[in-house]
């Protein structure tokens, strides 16, 4: 009913505005508002630029492919790569305001989104993003 | 993607920082920056950042060194202007309060 | 060496934006300058039109897979679908000026491209828009 | 993505165009202008592009049918304030020269 959109680049830094771009054009074409759109944006953001130095160790040319769709009332962003295995979700967060250079990304992630799902088939690594549509209140 | 103009006023630097703060800008920036501040000894610097339109988690650690080696140096050292998005990106890493913040340049100036 | 960006979207006229989006990053990316990914940018906005008008007709649910290189000289930008075969090429252009509604996508695409490549390969629609990407300024 | 807004001043009404006009929002043009067309005889209807951003073989297709709609009714039709893309696309359908242009929305209501 919403279908998909999804991106593939090779992993230059040079072509993260693109896919911040594609993932905001998705997010509000699946009908997310503003805010959650520039969250989700923030998230892949970060997770490509993972990608790119840590699974490719910064090479530019691996294939990195960016897949967007609606699945309810959730955005689901599944971001795909052939680099290193990124056991990375078992660490512990960074500490709030502890004044570190790096090491932020992660924790951005798991800020902005509401699940983080990972993982690893056929040498393969699918890091699934997803952000509810509607922001549930919470009741008092 | 990022211009990054310094100016030089009699109290403070000014450094001005428009586009997109990415992986693949953010050394600019955290070199401006640092370069800047290694010539500094007291006095101020302003990141002037109302043109900025983008900053990813790399670009806030170039601003956090820059905070850390202002201190060293006793630089005082305050962001300005940050527009919506940036803002976002500080408050999701839980830094918005270790900075000076002020909502345009010229405040900060005047601060 | 610059890698290939290539974007999917189901054939509703909503995400044409975003593919204009991708193309002209792409295009940048690639060291076109402004004014060449402006052409590219309207002559894909067309044909990608003309395959949900005409090789879909009007289904949005359908796929399309637009992927943008640099072949030497040359921005290349191939739009892949499962639509109706086009034989369109062999069609005689729009005479200039005439003040009919419609017909001019393909006129358009022609005048703003320097190759047009068609191809129906296995129950697909491929067509190849090419760019060059310094204009040789004409001896007088 | 298409914002339209018509205001009828005493000479004339205007049509301002905002956002990008392609196949996803080009028969909200056609709608907005023919409609408006259809209710006038006379005067004189300007549409304003300073907002547009984007305009696709479809939406220019709108503005033909406005322009020969306007002619049969004896309106004269004018568009504004074009961008460079707008005026790109106008060019390469070689239509450029067919529209009475001009640079702003205030030098139509003058001329
Ligand atoms: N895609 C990935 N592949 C492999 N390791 C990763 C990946 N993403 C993150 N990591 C590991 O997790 C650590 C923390 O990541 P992050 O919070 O983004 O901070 P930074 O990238 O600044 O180190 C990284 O230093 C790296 O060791
Ligand atoms: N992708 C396509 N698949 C099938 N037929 C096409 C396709 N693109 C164009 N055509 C045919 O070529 C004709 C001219 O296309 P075009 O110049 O874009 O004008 P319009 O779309 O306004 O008719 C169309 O009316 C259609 O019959």
């Amino acid at each position: 009913m919403f279908g998909e959109v999804a991106v593939r680049i090779v992993s230059d830094p040079k072509w993260l505005r693109l896919v911040r771009g594609v993932v905001e054009q998705s997010c509000l074409g699946f009908g997310a508002r503003e805010e959650a759109a520039t969250a989700v944006v923030l998230a892949v953001n970060e997770a490509v630029s993972n990608v790119i130095r840590h699974g490719y160790d910064g090479d530019t040319t691996r294939p990195i492919r960016i897949a967007c769709r609606r699945d309810g009332e959730m955005i689901e962003v599944c971001i795909c790569d052939h680099g290193i295995e990124a056991e990375f979700l078992s660490r512990e967060l960074l500490p709030p305001d502890e004044l570190r250079a790096g090491g932020r990304g992660l924790y951005m992630i798991r800020t902005l989104m509401d699940e983080i799902e990972y993982r690893r088939e056929d040498g393969q690594n699918r890091m699934y993003l997803r952000k509810r549509l509607l922001q549930h209140v919470a009741e008092s | 993607m990022l211009r990054i103009d310094i100016e030089q006023l009699a109290e403070a630097a000014v450094v001005r920082v428009a586009g997109d703060a990415d992986m693949a800008s953010s050394t600019q920036l955290r070199d401006a920056v640092l370069g800047l501040l290694e010539n500094c000894s007291q006095g101020r610097v302003v990141v002037s950042m109302s043109e900025t339109s983008y900053i990813d988690s790399s670009a806030v650690a170039s601003l956090v060194e820059g905070l850390q080696l202002a201190t060293r140096r006793r630089v005082r050292f305050g962001l300005a202007g940050l527009r919506e998005g940036p803002l976002q990106v500080l408050r999701s890493t839980r830094l918005i309060d270790v900075f000076e913040m002020h909502d345009s340049e010229e405040d900060a100036l005047k601060a």
